[in-house]
């Protein structure tokens, strides 16, 4: 594949980076990686990962709190239950459940959110484009049944 | 085949007794393969109740219409009995406003199957007892395998009796095998990613977004949903490939933990799509993970609503 | 001018359209039929003759369709009107019929809909009678039948191994320049077919002084009676061939203003900005179509907006049945005026 | 305005040209937008009457009617007055001077005024729906006009004085001799000189003549409900009340159908009926 896979990187405001890293995160992120942060993973309903699949992303990152870090106690491991079961539904319709990633990330963990992008991204490159449930695009004009 | 002059016995003496105030059920409708749904509030009327193969609805989908301090009573098969105790759950009827009347339920038949052997005028249709279904039609008199009309859903239903119902009528039938639904779900996954994801595609592109699957899901009833929500927009409005495979993902994952795989989507539907493909994956990753199936009882929280730091997950390192 | 087509030169014929018309035909897809344009080697899906299950008028009314593009810089220009020529192969009385209706609403004087009036010039409609009508119809109750021929150019009806065509329009005429004429014999035969279609259908409900009933009984308790056991969803409506609600909406992400069916049976549909909703339950909204059909094109055009079709029928997912709601609004009292 | 071969659906191109808050609390706002085309001013002038409206379109976000509240000879501008309360009313707010703006219309039918020539004016007005009123009094206020048309009288009541829209123009119209002015607003405020109470209680109070009148109410619904049954004591026939509705509106033209009362639509039959047109529709409000 030549072209670089587009990513979404989902940021919990909360478990920011080591600051070189978050400095790194939040002004030198490669222009492929979109970075979208939330009040806690918690808020990440499955539609905000159905958006930034249909809008044509090739892999999707989650990034939060370690286990019982949360800054609301138990968003991330609730999150990381609906978040896993979206990615195994939607592996279940056509969009590789590896394209979707949970990280648990802290202060502690330096250079970790560079290494774990590249890691992600390289998988990524490897499966290829996900075209299957990129449909927010405008392509057609007219109904499906006209 | 439950006794109808006891279950229409037993909805007049609720009634009479001042147990509740309505008794949900289903009346005769104007042909005889569509039965419609009833709402009975004196004795009387009572005599109107019906019960047979072809009443396809979810009665459970008109519990949260009525007040909450109205009691209500309702005649359940085992996957409405399971809605209503999820609605319970959910707070959105209290437990003792309800008289729930049992029958085991053996299926429900797919009129548009009936229609397609028979012709459209039918004038009749009886349950027989070797399994089979006579239809009396312009084109003479039919005999079907009942095995063969059923809903999908129905053939591989693991709780055909109701539960938690304050009386049941009729004999307990035994309960079915999850390993059913579980064929079916892994025989999807055994597909390629294109396959499926082919499959997903042809079936949701038929879709004209009328949103019968949403309003024939008892456990849809939000207030707002969120194909109706403008800023944020969630999903595209209209029939574009965007607008109607979100609708589809969305809907089917917004049950996940409280589908009780009925198949009233399926069958409202006027595009014949499929829908219960989606949702038995889900409900099928439930029972795998979490040991959890809805509506058994009115206490158990789903998934979704606990979290415990013990999960067998991929995403935990 | 009768004319007589043979079952198996219809496919040539067909054939022979598609050099000069994009040809829409009766087609199976899944397990219904549907108006398709039809490819090298289609199949006719004639023998499920009922109407197909989407009305045609998502031919000239598509489910979704751009009316505006954006540009940049808060800039938009018009979607042009398409203009290809096309051919409605097989459409029912009921559905042509439809459409004339739709076109009070769309080519109304003051404001000419161009997308609808477009695709409707362009276009050539061919009906096929109904020898042995659908058992959910009632087209001729409503002031319909199974030979009608509003909106056609010309109609067939089924005499076994041939059609006979009826041509009715110019335009019709064009399509079968090469056509034997049938005789005399063939054409009473075709008049037979077509009284006993007519004869066949029972009058389903009264129509007479039903407007007035609904006018007068707008406030009356039938209405809660009639919509308890419905669901409130859009079926009904969007698989009528005279219903043409649609909503307008901006997609920003596509950069679309884009028009989408709609139904008066939403709760969206006529929730205001402030919160009001001046039809907030399945009572309000089941009246509104009910009168809309039965009272309120009347007004508008003398004729009742509904063509018999029987989709609303046969697919109401709770069995509730328009036929059913009418007959039980025949009984209502004169009496009580509307609040 | 016809649509000889252009799509109705078609915004005419305007820019923004002032844009300030009406209200105290902000949430009314007013746009007074340019035509970018001077050819489309001239069509939109040869059409307009004051009583009729417009979708404004704010690309992206959707189209919202409102009321036109400017009267033809103020200049080749259009003016309107935004309640803040949906998304499009929200991005309308956002607007600035030289902001890109869409705009259909003129649509509906207006205020009768051929047939009211020759008679005495009671315009009764509540809250942010006086936006048409203030177009016709402007309307009438012109030289040409005026002389048409009897007395004039203006009762026009807001929740507080914040509230009330046109406050210069409204100050000047107490100054003048050709016209009645009543303010009112619902509960009592330092320093207010007029009237305190609701707007149907200040009709009673002012009793405006019914013999050769006309009169014409626009207001919240709640105020409409009260002060028409308040004009029918005080001896106006049901045909010379005159009122403006609204409801959920998409295409402005009689084609979406939601704006329907009875057989009427709204947008393309209205938005302004006479009470007696109302009493014979169905209350589908």
């Amino acid at each position: 594949m030549s072209e670089t896979p587009k990513l979404v990187l989902f940021q919990c405001q909360w478990c920011l980076f080591a600051p070189a890293d978050q400095e790194w995160v939040d002004t030198q992120l490669p222009e492929n990686i979109h970075l979208a942060k939330v009040p806690c993973t918690g808020r990440i309903n499955p539609l905000y990962l159905l958006n930034a699949v249909q809008s044509g992303a090739d892999g999707v990152m989650v990034s939060g709190c370690l286990p019982e870090q949360c800054h609301f106690k138990t968003g991330n491991i609730a999150a990381r239950r609906q978040l896993e079961e979206f990615s195994d539904y939607l592996n279940h319709i056509g969009y590789e459940q590896d394209r979707i990633r949970f990280l648990w990330l802290d202060l502690q963990d330096r250079g970790v959110i560079q290494k774990e992008l590249a890691a992600f991204e390289a998988q990524i490159t490897a499966l290829g484009p996900a075209h299957n449930l990129a449909t927010r695009v405008a392509e057609t004009v007219g109904g499906a049944n006209a | 085949m439950p006794d109808i002059d006891a279950l229409k016995a037993e909805a007049k003496r609720i009634l009479s007794e001042g147990m509740v105030d309505m008794v949900i059920g289903f009346k005769a409708g104007d042909t005889p393969l569509h039965p419609q749904p009833a709402f009975f509030k004196t004795p009387d009327e009572v005599d109107q109740l019906v019960y047979n193969a072809l009443c396809q609805n979810n009665l459970a989908t008109y519990l949260t219409r009525f007040p909450k301090n109205q009691k209500i009573g309702m005649v359940v098969r085992g996957c409405e009995s399971r809605s209503v105790n999820a609605l319970v759950f959910e707070g959105q009827h209290p437990k003792d406003g309800l008289y729930l009347i049992g029958v085991p339920c053996e299926g429900i038949i797919d009129w548009r199957k009936i229609v397609e052997q028979t012709g459209e005028e039918v004038f009749s249709i009886f349950e027989q007892s070797n399994n089979t279904v006579l239809v009396e039609s312009k084109s003479g008199f039919f005999t079907l395998e009942k095995e063969t009309l059923l809903h999908e859903s129905c053939s591989r239903c693991i709780h055909p009796n109701p539960i938690s119902a304050n009386v049941v009528i009729g004999e307990l039938l035994p309960e079915g095998d999850p390993a059913l639904a579980r064929e079916k779900v892994a025989a999807f996954a055994s597909l390629s990613m294109e396959e499926r994801h082919a499959w997903f595609r042809q079936e949701a592109e038929r879709c004209i977004r009328c949103y019968a699957c949403r309003e024939a899901c008892p456990m849809c009833y939000c207030e707002e949903c969120f194909v109706d929500h403008i800023t944020p927009r969630w999903t595209e409005s209209g029939t574009t490939p965007a607008g109607m495979q979100g609708w589809h993902i969305v809907r089917a994952f917004h049950q996940t933990g409280r589908c009780t795989s009925c198949g009233a989507c399926e069958r409202a539907c006027p595009m014949d799509i499929k829908m219960t493909y989606l949702t038995e994956k889900l409900n099928e990753d439930m029972r795998r993970k979490y040991n959890f199936e809805v509506g058994l009882d009115a206490t158990t929280p789903p998934p979704f609503s606990t979290v415990t730091l013990d999960d067998k997950s991929r995403f935990v390192i | 001018m009768n004319l007589i087509l043979k079952k198996d030169h219809l496919k040539h014929l067909l054939n022979a359209w598609r050099q000069d018309y994009e040809v829409y035909a009766p087609q199976s897809l899944q397990n219904f039929t549907h108006f398709l344009p039809l490819q090298d080697g289609f199949e006719l899906a004639f023998d499920k003759a009922h109407n197909t299950r989407i009305p045609p008028k998502a031919l000239f009314l598509p489910t979704s369709e751009a009316l505006l593009k954006f540009t940049r810089f808060g800039g938009y220009e018009e979607v042009p009107s398409e203009t290809a020529p096309r051919l409605i192969f097989g459409i029912h009385p009921c559905d042509a019929h439809a459409m004339t209706m739709l076109d009070t609403v769309f080519e109304q004087e003051r404001y000419t809909d161009p997308l609808w009036k477009a695709r409707r010039e362009a276009t050539v409609v061919v009906g096929l009678g109904c020898d042995e009508p659908c058992k959910t119809g009632f087209c001729t109750t409503v002031g319909s039948g199974p030979f009608n021929h509003a909106g056609l150019d010309a109609i067939l009806t089924d005499l076994g191994e041939i059609f006979l065509v009826e041509i009715l329009t110019d335009k019709g005429e064009y399509l079968f320049t090469q056509l034997e004429t049938a005789s005399e014999d063939q054409s009473m035969q075709a008049s037979e077919v077509q009284q006993a279609a007519k004869a066949s259908m029972p009058i389903a409900f009264e129509t007479e002084g039903l407007k007035q009933k609904l006018d007068q009984n707008f406030a009356s308790p039938y209405w809660e009676e009639v919509s308890r056991s419905c669901l409130g969803c859009g079926v009904c409506t969007f698989l009528c061939p005279t219903c043409f609600c649609f909503d307008i909406v901006d997609e920003a992400q596509r950069g679309e203003r884009v028009r989408n069916w709609d139904t008066c049976m939403f709760r969206t549909y006529s929730l205001e900005a402030s919160g009001h909703n001046p039809r907030p339950s399945r009572v309000e909204r089941t009246r509104q179509r009910l009168s809309h059909k039965y009272s309120y094109w009347l007004d508008q055009i003398n004729q009742i907006g509904c063509t018999g079709c029987g989709r609303c029928v046969r697919y109401c997912p709770v069995g509730l049945d328009i036929r059913a709601m009418l007959r039980k609004a025949h009984q209502l009292p004169s009496e009580v005026l509307h609040a | 305005m016809p649509n000889e071969g252009r799509s109705p659906y078609l915004p005419i191109p305007m820019h923004v040209l002032h844009a300030y808050y009406e209200s105290t609390d902000n949430s009314l706002k007013t746009l007074e937008l340019s035509f970018d085309d001077p050819q489309d001013a001239r069509e939109f002038f040869a059409a307009f009457n004051p009583g009729q409206f417009c979708l404004l379109s704010v690309i992206g976000k959707g189209e919202s009617a409102l009321g036109v509240a400017s009267a033809a000879w103020e200049g080749d501008f259009v003016r309107f007055t935004a309640q803040k309360l949906g998304s499009v009313t929200t991005a309308l707010h956002a607007l600035k001077p030289g902001d890109p703006i869409g705009m259909r219309g003129p649509l509906g039918n207006g205020f009768p005024l051929e047939e009211w020539k020759g008679k005495n004016l009671v315009i009764i007005g509540g809250g942010c729906a006086f936006s048409t009123l203030y177009a016709l009094t402007k309307h009438l206020h012109h030289p040409s006009n005026r002389g048409d048309y009897g007395k004039l009288t203006v009762i026009y009541g807001t929740r507080t004085s914040g509230l009330c829209m046109y406050k210069q123009d409204i100050a000047a119209w107490h100054q003048r001799d050709d016209m009645e002015v009543h303010q009112a607003i619902d509960v009592p405020e330092q320093d207010w000189l007029h009237h305190v109470g609701y707007v149907p209680d200040v009709v009673k109070e002012v009793r405006p003549s019914p013999v050769n009148s006309v009169a014409v109410v626009c207001g919240p619904p709640i105020m409409t409900k009260f002060t028409l049954p308040a004009l029918v004591e005080l001896g106006f026939p049901p045909e010379t009340i005159f009122t403006s509705l609204e409801k959920r509106m998409k295409c402005g033209i009689g084609k979406c159908g939601r704006c329907n009362l009875g057989p009427k639509y709204i947008c393309k039959d209205g938005p302004v009926f006479s009470l007696a047109e109302l009493n014979a529709l169905p209350a589908d409000l």
